[in-house]
């Protein structure tokens, strides 16, 4: 085949030129990486957690590296709506990659109210509901891993956004499948996973926890092939698109998800360890295609042979 | 800020447990500022996420080179790094140090691999002034030549006595301080927590300015993960979270909220 | 201090020479490792999952490697508990080492019928219940992931036997407390965790799940931090004692569980990349009581600074 | 079977991607015999838990070698191996080929890096034979010399016809057996399962023995986990799991139950 692939994707009515974006929390709201990648070529930006008011976050140590990948208890630090929208939402418009927002609340009512903010802001694609932090006790992972509190938020959250809506799901259930079905039944219009999976680092000199939070979230490539797992049991659960992520560190990392049923992906950690990541990760996905003979990302999405 | 693939040129032990990395590194070399460090990704350290960031200690015609110390995985993983090989950095990064309001008689204040900024900023300024260099033992004073050809007057503390005047580092500052008599040098320090602390109070209380380079663990060196952040207070007396790797390393040492 | 440290634990009623064991399913049923490990020196063994009958496992390929650990499925391949008994046990009575056997069923009944077998062999010291496998359909993790069967199971297991109850937990719970504190009250002697967790590797080129399982559970390094922090939540939410594993290659990485509140480890996949790793743990935590002036190893047993 | 940190001698390329490395292992060496293996933890491989087999291709003089191609990330590590540098092998490992019953003019087939474990057995027996080594292109035909120097008879084939008779190593197999007349003479191989399947198949469809050294991918090595398993048929003809590493490598080709 001669022609260029069609990278393109649609991700609940998000187009985006690629199925590759950049994971919360790993990209700031957009002008940190600027310098170093290009934000032209990126399928979307998920800029990190943002609730109503500014949020201070976790005490300091908040990240620590482990085989295969880091533990991170930042704890959703962030302006909060408002100044959120003043400080960034100019320098990201003009691009036009997908902005995607990631929110939480404290209580059902932020998030609703969060949500409910976005809805006459200029320039804002979708909203991932941050559902799975394990890094905060007031919201997050709490509602991530109760069905029933899940669907009741997700529902009440659909029911004050005209927004794409993305609920993001945690890895450490049994059966993730069943969070992706309430997640749709209850009005989304794609889900993401995986967050980071809950651990933990003790310092055996002091016999302290390394962090400040004692427990943070895995994430790298050591949670790679859980996350495959994951979304690929996701994927079959629903017909909504998925979004995966977890550890993608090259384009054959990126393939796995989406031949596991995932829409598009994210890249999280890799970018700290080299900025280039996610458009190599495009560059990649681009070459197997073509390598493959496919017309397009599309005809792989869940193309798994079992 | 850039990513560089910058070629190891030398690659020599300085003094005990330190190394001296001199790389080719043109773009970064060229818009390098005293108190910038880069964030480096340590060759062949498999299975390891984060990069590790170190002070710009030289930057001359388009070499840039670091010093450091092996104190861990990453650092003792960098001691096998080859004349030769390519190592990938960002760079430069963070603030660097304000060199306007240098006035005269600066004074420089180094704990262990913090001469390497210091270094820097001594032959970057016109001025000339005292250095202060601490440092557990004999094997931790670094640099020392570096100043003296620059013309900077050194002062040695070992807290072990084995050179220079036994103690720490900030006891040579306090006798320096009284001599001073209303003058009112700037001081810049880089080195451990303690040393910054003690330095920024002392010259605080004197009414002095100091900027301190702080050394914290960093995840994206580049503003994005919030890893590395500080407790500043602000104008308005409040106080929040900076990010040493953006919005430092060098802070002013009477806005640092130190932790209880 | 000049005495040696007290490296002996009793872990319910099992009195170990130290408290580093070798994991299930990673030291084969004793004999194949003989000629690498001292046997005497472990402080248990604990052999591959046993069930009624000779079982077959699944099909190959049943193991491949990611980055910082392995997947493996091997589906609990195992001759049944006679020709287990008949074949091995002569072996493994040979040595002053607990031996511990863990156990496993397609259904309740056939767990109980093989703690029962159990309880009038020579030379078994205690039943590891492994609810956790998430390579077979039959049983495994669907009994470990649901807090009410994990709890029957286990009671009807220990009317069945005399012998000390370690049930095996499920890594993949949001709150593993709930399920070490239900082990506790359904009669548990100690519990044990975390199982491998589940994961997945497709193979890009052929599209197909690289195990034959299609998933299977990663351990290794990988999955440390998950484990230590598993193990510190189930230890604070019993009295009994708590056997963590999972990833541990050093005596650091053992040390960790211990300060997190378990009296005993096991290693796994670390005998496989150094059969010496089980010695050199044991060796090491002596090591850090001595340098740390601690009369024995129970001093160090969940005294986490928080 | 121990574990033995072995001291790298040489190690070089022999032909294609082909490399020989050769380890001063006196323990090992000693104890080996054609068609067992070591079981070796690639040096540097960080975030790598599972050692990789390899054949022993020579061991004699306290000097145990391996012939291996590299093929993925831990013998593309291997590369890197230095003279000097120290090697922790797991070996002798498995079985062997049964060398008893070898009787006159016995048949060696080989693929790839096959030739490893059987340039071993010609060197160990007092008869003579024919090898039949196949590949892809001339460069995966290694060790013709081995045989040669040995009085072997070696028959070549090549998938390109670069070197040899064009084809499969099986089509020469064929010829030669029908030449035998009456004769049943034994057959070792080592190679592709692909290889090994066609050849045990005409091995046993005209009443010859056939051993076949199978490849499997491997955990423990040592029997522990039962990774590394083939349906092999018993004598009452139930079939069942058999571990390649402790059971094997080395099978008698009329028990093997392949793959539909
Ligand atoms: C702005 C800045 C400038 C620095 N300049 C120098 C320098 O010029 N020379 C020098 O020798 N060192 C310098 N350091 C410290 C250096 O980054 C650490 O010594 C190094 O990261 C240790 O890595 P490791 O893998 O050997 O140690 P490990 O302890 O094994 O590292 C594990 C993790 O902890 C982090 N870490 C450990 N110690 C430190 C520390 N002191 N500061 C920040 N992160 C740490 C590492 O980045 C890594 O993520 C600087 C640090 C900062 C923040
Ligand atoms: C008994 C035995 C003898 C062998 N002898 C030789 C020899 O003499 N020379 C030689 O070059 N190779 C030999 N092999 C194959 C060799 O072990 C593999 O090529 C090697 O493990 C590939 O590792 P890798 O990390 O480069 O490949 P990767 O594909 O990156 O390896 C990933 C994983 O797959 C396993 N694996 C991959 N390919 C194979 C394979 N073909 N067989 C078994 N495991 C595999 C590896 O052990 C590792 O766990 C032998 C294999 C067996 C079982
Ligand atoms: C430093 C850091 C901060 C993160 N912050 C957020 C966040 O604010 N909201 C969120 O939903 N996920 C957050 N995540 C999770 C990532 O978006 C992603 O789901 C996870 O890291 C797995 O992907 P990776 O392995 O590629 O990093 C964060 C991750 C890291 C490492
Ligand atoms: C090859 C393999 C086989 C295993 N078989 C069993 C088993 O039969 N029963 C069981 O309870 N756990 C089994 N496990 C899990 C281990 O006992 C252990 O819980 C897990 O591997 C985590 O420890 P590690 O990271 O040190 O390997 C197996 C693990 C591996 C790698
Ligand atoms: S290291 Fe990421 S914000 Fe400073
Ligand atoms: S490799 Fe473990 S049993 Fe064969």
């Amino acid at each position: 085949m001669s022609d260029q692939p069609d990278m393109s994707v649609d991700i609940a009515g998000i187009r985006m030129k690629n199925p590759v974006m950049v994971a919360s929390g790993t990209f700031g709201y957009g002008p940190e990486y600027a310098d170093l990648v290009d934000i032209t070529c990126l399928g979307a930006i998920v800029v990190k957690g943002i609730c109503l008011d500014p949020w201070e976050g976790n005490d300091v140590p908040r990240m620590v590296e482990v085989r295969g990948g880091l533990i991170n208890a930042i704890g959703l630090q962030g302006p909060g709506v408002d100044s959120f929208v003043e400080t960034y939402m100019p320098f990201l418009r003009q691009f036009d990659t997908p902005v995607i927002v990631n929110i939480w609340g404290r209580d059902k009512d932020e998030y609703e109210e969060v949500a409910a903010r976005f809805n006459d802001v200029e320039g804002i694609a979708g909203l991932e509901l941050n559902i799975s932090c394990p890094n905060v006790k007031e919201g997050g992972i709490a509602f991530g891993t109760d069905i029933t509190m899940a669907s009741d938020l997700i529902s009440r959250v659909r029911k004050r956004t005209s927004l794409p809506l993305i609920p993001k799901l945690a890895p450490n259930v049994p059966q993730v499948g069943l969070f992706a079905k309430a997640a749709e039944d209850a009005g989304a219009d794609a889900v993401s996973l995986i967050n980071t999976l809950p651990a933990m680092v003790i310092d055996i000199e002091t016999r302290r926890p390394i962090l400040a939070n004692r427990v943070g979230g895995l994430s790298g490539p050591a949670i790679h092939p859980v996350a495959v797992k994951q979304v690929w049991e996701a994927a079959q659960a629903v017909s909504i698109p998925v979004i995966g992520m977890g550890g993608i560190e090259t384009a054959d990392d990126a393939l796995e998800f989406i031949i596991a049923g995932a829409a598009a992906v994210a890249v999280g950690t890799a970018t700290f360890t080299d900025p280039a990541t996610a458009v190599r990760v495009i560059d990649g996905i681009g070459a197997y295609l073509q390598r493959h003979d496919l017309a397009g990302v599309g005809e792989l999405v869940g193309s798994i042979r079992e | 800020m850039q990513i560089e693939k910058a070629i190891v040129r030398i690659h020599e032990r300085v003094a005990g447990d330190y190394r001296e990395l001199v790389l080719d590194a043109p773009a970064t070399a060229g818009a390098a500022r005293p108190g910038q460090f880069v964030h480096l990704r340590v060759p062949r350290l498999d299975g390891s996420v984060l990069r590790r960031p170190f002070s710009i200690y030289r930057a001359r015609d388009a070499r840039l080179s670091i010093l450091y110390k092996s104190v861990g995985r990453g650092t003792r993983a960098m001691e096998s790094i080859a004349v030769g090989d390519t190592v990938d950095m960002i760079g430069p990064l963070g603030n660097g140090f304000p060199l306007e309001g240098i006035g005269e008689n600066p004074a420089l204040v180094a704990g262990g691999y913090g001469v390497a900024p210091l270094s820097f900023l001594a032959g970057e300024v016109d001025v000339r002034g005292t250095v202060f260099i601490g440092g557990a033992t004999a094997r931790d004073i670094l640099c020392v030549g570096d100043f003296e050809s620059l013309g900077w007057t050194v002062r040695i503390t070992t807290e072990d006595g084995s050179l220079g005047a036994k103690g720490l580092v900030t006891a040579a500052l306090d006798v320096w301080m009284a001599e001073q008599q209303g003058a009112s040098p700037v001081h810049y320090a880089c080195g451990p927590d303690g040393m910054l602390r003690a330095v920024g109070e002392r010259a605080v209380a004197a009414g002095h300015t100091a900027w301190l380079s702080l050394d914290k663990h960093m995840g994206c060196g580049v503003g994005a993960c919030l890893a590395c952040v500080q407790k500043i207070r602000g104008e308005d007396g409040s106080v929040s979270w900076k990010r040493v790797c953006k919005d430092g390393p060098v802070f002013d040492a009477s806005v640092i909220e130190w932790d209880a």
